[in-house]
């Protein structure tokens, strides 16, 4: 095969060999990365402060400079608020919560997410009459402030004769966790293609079977999606945690807030830093673990609206 | 015997009727293909009769059993869909075994007829392999295999090779074509690709805007329309169309259009052609003939453009004052722009009633 | 006999309020039943939904903190609570307990309900001796020579007044100036008789000028915290703070010494009168035979002497019966014990008003306090408003 | 049972998707009983005086009108709509601005996006505090720029009742912006490649790209991020409470600290239940039409 | 004179090369198709061309200006793409005018273009129009429009027809090719149908694994491939092929292939035909006569499958042990299971070496 090259003028073949340019990206990069970094910084600076803080001593502290990294740098408050804060009598300090909190957070995440993501499911795939209109009343739930609906949710609970049990607890997590969740799984499904729950019918496969052998598989990424979502804030969940259960359940809010609130006495800045970072350290694990399909996750549910 | 009837049907999506009191009758073994434009409500039908929608009046039949309110499952029928809608977790094997273990169908039994499956559609090597490492083809395949596998007796086909190029398209077409001969179930198959329609269909149903235009086997669709819609939804490129008025002259026929007669004495006319009647005469591409010695009735045109296509070549040019297309077999190339004489064989042509739009 | 746990929940969980709790268990175990410590800190805001659910929805617990006063009197109303009258006949309180209104704000309809166990007071104001060195003035002896020397003090760059942001403290801060400025009886024709004429009059416009004058001292504080303002005194950058007995155990815990290092002034120095607010713990009623009479080996505890003692010497509050010697005291405490001995005490807001009254005027003392463009009049119209509201 | 009957009479419309009914009572429970009847009860007994218990004590308007002649409300109504509103635009805007940012091929993206998120996953008790400090004139940010020289320098927005919402917005953004930026960084990655290569090929400047063609088209995005803000916004409490508790005196006040505290803290649950009532029906009529339009109303799939 | 000239292009991802080295010179007005499978580099030279990827190594002339490092919107193109990338929340004319009003051209060129270019287009009914509105064809040709007003010329097409369905894409296919008549610009053209390369382009270059397989007219791509693979790849259905071996027999060349010798001493070979020679004989469909009397050197075959296809018919056959295909004019029909004779003309027939794949 002749090339056509060769029959070209040589003016062409000559011809002024375009530069790459460099500059082309790097004003752009600069740009791009500068907002970036800058941007971090902002986002970083308290994280430093909470950090500095809790290897600093009292004494540090009372002195002033929350920037100033420590003089002497000391685990005591990280020790203090694991093991030994006290929480009235007990003074185990937030380890004494974990275990509940992880009692709470899986059954809870676990549920709420199992039941959202059948609505979800049944809302997008089998539709009936009226679920649009208990779907608007579940989006307005959302906006509904939680504190109001802890008066009506104790009678209801009261009534079902679940108040102050670990099962109460969790209806309460599924029942605020159902607006949001629902909406996300609403929309991933709706975005998968209606031609695999179709032939998943012919298949013989019913509501069920298709929602765990077909539609579960495939939406692994909004699970994750909804597990961050859920793992943060009933992590992170103080008011539900104590209004609803009994203190055998109390879980690792309630020691921190006890660390942190405490309104007469001294204010453990330090600690108080330290038992932050340590409460955030599972959801902050959970997002380092599943980042990338966070992302993924929520572009197959959010995009279509 | 009927295998597949569908009676009065009818379907609306809220205040949108979509089948308005539908009736087909498909025979046992058939091979009927359903074809129409985008949005003419093939894929409804079908979806009627597989029991995925819920139909809103009428009544469907599969064999001589009422299932209009059966579960998809119990309709003994198995669907192909046009995006394949694999399992995409599932392996090939998995995907194929799903129904059969749903139907809790003997685990031995399930492996003799995933096994019989796979190697009439040649998938075996395939079995252990996730469809996202399967090429289009190979997807679609397994999607046939997939309804192969529940033995029933009524396949029904969406749109099952659109999203495959042209290449892959026409193998499986053969393929499916093979299929049916050896299987010799019933099949019914939505496309709105004509070439599709004509090669595999034992009948065609043309379809627009829910109502059936016309149901008869390919070569009587192809040569003798129905109606206006069904002469130029069939064949590429499109019957030429001239609109005019008949005239007799000299104890012949003619359609005049703009200027130019033709002579449509030959034309098999079911009724008489009424002097001055508003007539649309149509012409295929492949029936004009082009500078052929000794045809009577010949018209000269220009060419505007030319089309080599290999095997043929197609001509577009113009003539009383309307583009028309010519398709030649062979390699003789006209350069835009020469001159031809174009005679049309009336035998295989079609006239229309200019109103009703009805074959005359 | 067998063992009865009885959960206890409060909202005591600083350190020494732990430690004050810990001699309460204490105690209580060594009945022969065991304290199941269900401590929620945050105060009532936090902590008082949380009893009240447990309450309602059915699953109390076995007794409670509440500030003693009006906070649980629907409970009661609900019947909701357990009558501890006839432990308090058999064990005497309206003998042992001083003052006697502590015992008083437990009753309804002649019914005792609650067991107080403290005293707290706010009728202090705490100074820095090192800012007033800095600035070059004596240490003031009375309200009118701290506002006196805030000129000084500001030229000093020193805040003459630590005020927090939370609203309770410009409240509390306020109800200690009427005491001090307009004297007992004022104080009560307000809170407890709530007579609006004298809410309007000329006694409480003085408190307002004298509130004025404090918030003129008091910007710059620019802190959330009590404790963080009590910290500004502590550090010698703002001079005084009016705050309860509680600072105390800030002072103490810097290592600071009273009369050296800072000096207290109750009442302001100028009428030396100290509420005496508290907490009391509270019982529902439960269907438990053996909880019942837990309970009441609590309550019957609670008002021991030996109880009280310990309790309060590691609160750093009052015990709530005169007949007790606290030797081990500080100077500071000292002072309060010889004015409740004097009885030359008034009873709390809480106790006088309804927690929805006591919000109100938290909204406005702590608009007052931080919106200059608030005029005295306009405060002192809303507050007779309020007054005239309260029930 | 023969075939033929079975299959030919049209079943109770009850009793199909009968197992999608089954699925969807906790939704439809907790719709009517929680959020129906829960907004139900709470608006009945706001015509009540009930203090600390609710009870059936109707007193007609009086909680309403009390609630209207309260300073608090106003200021707290006030400070919502400022809030919401800056908080709305702020999340939006830079979260899509960051995400854009993101979407550049950027290298150490997971690296960024943790930076970003991880504010999320702290409690906002403390995360109030730090921003407290960090924002206190005298040994935050303000003691630093001043001890660097600039001595005129002045920056303590929760000091200064004017702008005290202003404060509460910076950390408010801290904690939230990271998730919009996930959110619009999944729309961004939803959009077809040939939008971007036609607009360079038409020449469009790349933020005439983003404002005019890219925005558009994230509509969904948009919608979800906006539910996620707007009910945040609206329930607004805990970060009011760590870091200013309302203050100073009450300038940062919110709706929902109001309810809070006149339910638990005035014991006034008649006023809260008011209070809530009011916020309820103000979102009602902005959200229903809204989201009945968006869900609801026939729309196909999707 | 040159329109557009690639040099030396080379294009990696990382360290994946796509394209290597690859050259191509493109005359003023013509229209060149670059065909080939999926994932060959179609796309990737494309964009290349357009400024939309940069470029590992080498040199982009267009008009003899080397525009290797210049933005897309210098080069002086209009680009169409296979989704239309329509700007969906803007109105037909909105999307038409967008570019040029970001560049600033008056507001009277700007309409004045946004005419033409519908008019040319017959979209001026649409104008008013949002995407979501408009039919699939419509849409492409909106995109059309779109470069059109760029008054550009370079066209660039990346497989603009293949979200269309059969009867739009000839429709639009005789479009384009008018529109290139008529505006008389170089275009290029991507896809992987191979009718569109044949009918629309003045060269066509088959592309495999990023390399130019051949570049040269239609007809020559069609009748004298220069190797295996463009073979394989133009014509539907594909080129029968028959592995054999060259022998020479009474002064005549024969290819024995599984015991049928099939002559093929009329082949104008370039170089001539070794004994033993292991070659690949390839005749397409359409070049097979059956049962045509007088043919010298006809074989016997039985029908496997019909397909008739309106115009014509498919007949599928085995032969030599080998599945084959037949094109045959006419309606003339052939059931499954019947004998036919075939014939092949040898004039048109391609041999290839079996071991380069080369044309021989
Ligand atoms: N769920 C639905 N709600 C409302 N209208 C619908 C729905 N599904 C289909 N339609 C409408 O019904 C008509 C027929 O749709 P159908 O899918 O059967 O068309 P089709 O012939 O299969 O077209 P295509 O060739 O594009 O698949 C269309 O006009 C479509 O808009
Ligand atoms: N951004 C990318 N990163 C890595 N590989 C890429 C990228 N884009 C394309 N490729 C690879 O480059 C090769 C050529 O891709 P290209 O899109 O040019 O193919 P094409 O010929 O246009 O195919 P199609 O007909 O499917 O459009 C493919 O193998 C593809 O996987
Ligand atoms: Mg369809
Ligand atoms: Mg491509």
């Amino acid at each position: 095969m002749v090339t056509a090259y060769d029959a070209a003028p040589d003016r062409l073949k000559a011809g002024p060999r375009g530069a790459k340019p460099r500059r082309r990206l790097s004003r752009r990069n600069i740009i791009v990365y500068g907002t970036l970094i800058v941007v971090s910084l902002y986002y970083l600076l308290p994280l430093y402060v909470m950090i500095v803080t809790s290897l600093k001593g009292m004494p540090e502290i009372r002195v002033g400079n929350i920037f100033a990294p420590p003089l002497e740098i000391t685990f005591e408050p990280w020790v203090k608020a694991w093991a030994e804060a006290c929480t009235g009598l007990n003074c185990d300090g937030l380890s004494r919560g974990f275990w509940n909190s992880v009692r709470i957070t899986v059954p809870s995440v676990v549920i709420s997410i199992a039941v959202a993501s059948v609505n979800g499911y049944a809302l997008a795939n089998w539709r009936f009459k009226g679920a649009d209109l208990f779907f608007t009343i579940l989006i307005v739930g959302a906006f509904i402030p939680y504190q109001v609906m802890i008066y009506p949710i104790v009678i209801v609970l009261r009534e079902m004769g679940v108040y102050g049990t670990l099962t109460g607890l969790v209806i309460v997590h599924t029942i605020f966790g159902m607006p949001i969740l629902t909406l996300l799984f609403r929309n991933y499904f709706a975005g998968l293609p209606e031609e695999l729950f179709k032939a998943a019918r012919v298949d013989g496969a019913g509501f069920w079977t298709i929602y765990f052998k077909i539609m579960l598989p495939m939406s692994l990424p909004i699970f994750v999606v909804a597990m961050i979502l859920q793992v943060t804030g009933i992590w992170n969940d103080f008011l539900f945690g104590v209004v609803f259960t009994r203190p055998e359940y109390y879980p690792m809010t309630v020691q921190l807030n006890n660390i942190v609130n405490s309104v007469q006495g001294v204010k453990e800045y330090n600690v108080n830093m330290a038992a932050t970072i340590l409460t955030g350290l599972v959801p902050l694990t959970v997002y380092f673990v599943s980042g990338r399909l966070f992302v993924r996750g929520i572009a197959a549910g959010a995009v279509k609206g | 015997m009927t295998s597949v009837s569908v009676r009065d049907l009818s379907l609306n999506f809220g205040a949108v009727t979509v089948l308005d009191k539908l009736n087909l009758d498909i025979d046992h073994g058939e091979f009927l293909v359903l074809l129409g434009s985008s949005g003419c409500g093939k894929s409804t039908l079908l979806n009627c009769i597989a029991g995925l929608l819920d139909v809103s009046d009428g009544q469907i039949f599969i064999h001589d059993r009422n299932v209009t309110w059966e579960e998809p499952k119990d309709r003994g029928i198995g669907m192909v869909f046009q995006s394949y809608a694999l399992y995409p977790q599932m392996t090939v094997e998995r995907n194929l075994s799903f129904g059969l273990q749903v139907a809790k169908v003997p685990q031995a039994e399930i492996d003799k007829r995933v096994k019989r499956a796979a190697e009439i559609l040649q998938i075996q090597p395939l079995l252990k392999r996730k469809p996202s490492e399967l090429s289009g083809g190979q997807r679609q395949r397994v999607a046939i295999g997939r309804a192969l596998v529940r033995d029933v007796d009524v396949f029904l086909f969406d749109e099952p090779l659109s999203n495959l190029d042209a290449k892959l398209r026409s193998e499986l077409r053969v393929e499916i074509k093979r299929l049916h001969q050896s299987l010799k179930n019933t099949m019914i198959y939505v496309t709105h690709d004509q070439i599709e329609a004509l090669t595999l269909a034992d009948r065609i149903a043309v379809m627009k805007s829910g109502v059936i235009q016309q149901l008869a086997d390919p070569m009587t669709i192809y040569n003798a329309p129905e109606n206006l819609f069904v002469a130029g939804f069939i064949g590429s490129p499109s019957m030429n169309f001239f609109r005019g008025e008949v005239e007799a002259r000299d104890g012949r026929n003619f359609v005049r259009v703009d200027g130019v007669a033709f002579d449509v004495s030959a034309y098999p006319a079911r009724t008489k052609l009424q002097p001055g009647q508003k007539v649309v005469l149509g012409v295929r591409p492949e029936h004009v003939k082009v500078d052929e010695p000794g045809a009577g009735d010949a018209h000269q045109a220009m060419v505007d453009i030319e089309e080599p296509m290999g095997a043929d070549n197609l001509l577009w040019l113009t003539l009383a004052g309307q583009s028309m297309s010519v398709r030649l077999a062979g390699q003789r190339r006209y350069p835009p722009g020469s001159t031809v004489r174009l005679s049309f064989d009336m035998g295989v042509a079609s006239i229309f009633d200019a109103a009703s739009e009805k074959r005359l | 006999t067998n063992a009865t746990d009885l959960e206890v929940t409060h909202w005591w969980t600083s350190g020494g309020e732990a430690a004050a709790v810990a001699e309460l268990a204490k105690a209580f175990d060594a009945t022969g039943n065991k304290w199941v410590d269900g401590a929620i800190a945050g105060s009532g805001g936090t902590a008082r939904p949380i009893m009240i659910s447990r309450i309602t929805g059915g699953d109390p617990m076995g007794a409670t903190q509440f500030n003693h006063g009006r906070q649980a009197q629907e409970l009661v109303e609900a019947g909701l609570m357990r009558d501890l009258t006839d432990l308090a006949t058999r064990e005497n309180w309206k003998e042992i307990v001083k003052p006697a209104s502590l015992l008083d704000s437990c009753t309804i309809e002649g019914k005792i309900y609650c067991a107080p166990v403290n005293i707290h007071s706010w009728q202090w104001l705490w100074l820095s001796n090192a800012a007033f060195k800095q600035a070059g003035v004596p240490v003031p002896k009375n309200w009118d020579e701290f506002v006196a020397a805030a000129p000084a003090l500001e030229k000093a760059g020193i805040v003459p007044l630590a005020l927090g942001g939370q609203p309770w403290q410009a409240a509390g801060a306020f109800d200690v100036l009427i005491v001090a400025i307009a004297g007992k009886d004022v104080f009560e024709n307000v809170f407890a008789k709530k007579d609006e004429e004298v809410a309007a009059g000329p006694e409480i416009a003085k408190v307002f000028k004298a509130a004025d004058d404090a918030r003129k001292m008091s910007k710059g504080s620019n802190v959330q915290d009590w404790n963080q303002a009590t910290n500004l005194v502590i550090t010698g950058k703002a001079a005084g703070q009016i705050m309860g007995d509680w600072a105390q155990g800030e002072f103490q815990l810097a290592g600071q010494k009273a009369g050296t290092d800072y000096t207290c002034l109750p009442g302001l120095g100028v009428n030396e009168v100290i509420s005496t607010g508290g907490d009391a713990f509270y019982f529902p009623l439960l269907e438990d035979e053996e909880k019942s009479k837990a309970q009441e080996a609590l309550a019957s505890t609670l008002l021991k002497p030996e109880t009280q003692v310990a309790f309060n010497l590691k609160k750093g509050s009052l015990p709530v019966r005169g007949d007790v010697d606290l030797a081990t005291a500080n100077d500071c405490m000292k002072k309060g014990l010889e004015i409740l001995a004097k009885g030359n005490v008034i009873q709390g807001t809480d106790q006088l008003l309804s927690p929805d009254s006591q919000k109100q005027k938290e909204d406005l003392f702590s608009e007052f306090f931080a919106n200059p463009s608030m005029t005295p009049e306009d405060a002192q119209k809303r507050f007779a408003e309020i007054i005239a509201a309260a029930d | 049972m023969t075939g033929r009957t079975r299959g030919s009479v049209r079943p109770n419309q009850w009793l199909r998707n009968l197992n999608a009914k089954i699925a969807s009572i906790p939704m439809i429970l907790t719709a009517l009983v929680i959020f129906v009847g829960g907004t139900a009860w709470t608006v009945v007994y706001s015509f009540t005086n009930s203090k600390l218990l609710p009870r059936l004590a109707f007193v007609g308007l009086d909680q309403y009108e009390r609630l209207w002649a309260a300073p608090r409300w106003l200021i707290s109504i006030q400070n919502l709509a400022v809030y919401g509103f800056f908080s709305l635009v702020f999340s939006l805007v830079i979260g899509f601005v960051l995400a854009a940012l993101m979407d550049q091929k950027i290298r150490f993206e997971n690296t960024f996006r943790t930076i970003m998120l991880y504010p999320f996953a702290l409690s906002f008790i403390v995360t109030g505090l730090v921003w407290q400090w960090l924002l206190n004139p005298q040994y935050g940010i303000q003691s630093i720029v001043r001890s660097l020289g600039w001595t005129s320098f002045a920056f303590d927005p929760l000091y200064n009742s004017d702008i005290v919402i202003y404060g509460i917005l910076i950390a408010a953004l801290w904690q939230g912006t990271g998730l919009v930026m996930c959110l619009m960084l999944a729309g961004l990655r939803g959009i077809d490649e040939d939008i971007w290569k036609a607009a360079r090929v038409d020449g469009i400047p790349m933020w005439k790209t983003y404002v005019l063609i890219i925005i558009p088209m994230m509509r969904g995005v948009f919608i979800t991020t906006l539910v996620i803000i707007a009910s945040g916004i609206v329930k607004v409490y805990d970060l009011v409470v760590a870091q200013t508790s309302g203050g100073p005196g009450i300038a940062s006040e919110v709706p929902a600290k109001y309810v809070y505290d006149y339910m638990f803290l005035a014991q006034n649950l008649g006023q809260g239940f008011a209070a809530s009532t009011m916020m309820l029906v103000t979102v009602a009529i902005i959200i229903v039409p809204w989201a009945y339009l968006e869900f609801g109303g026939g729309r196909k799939r999707g």
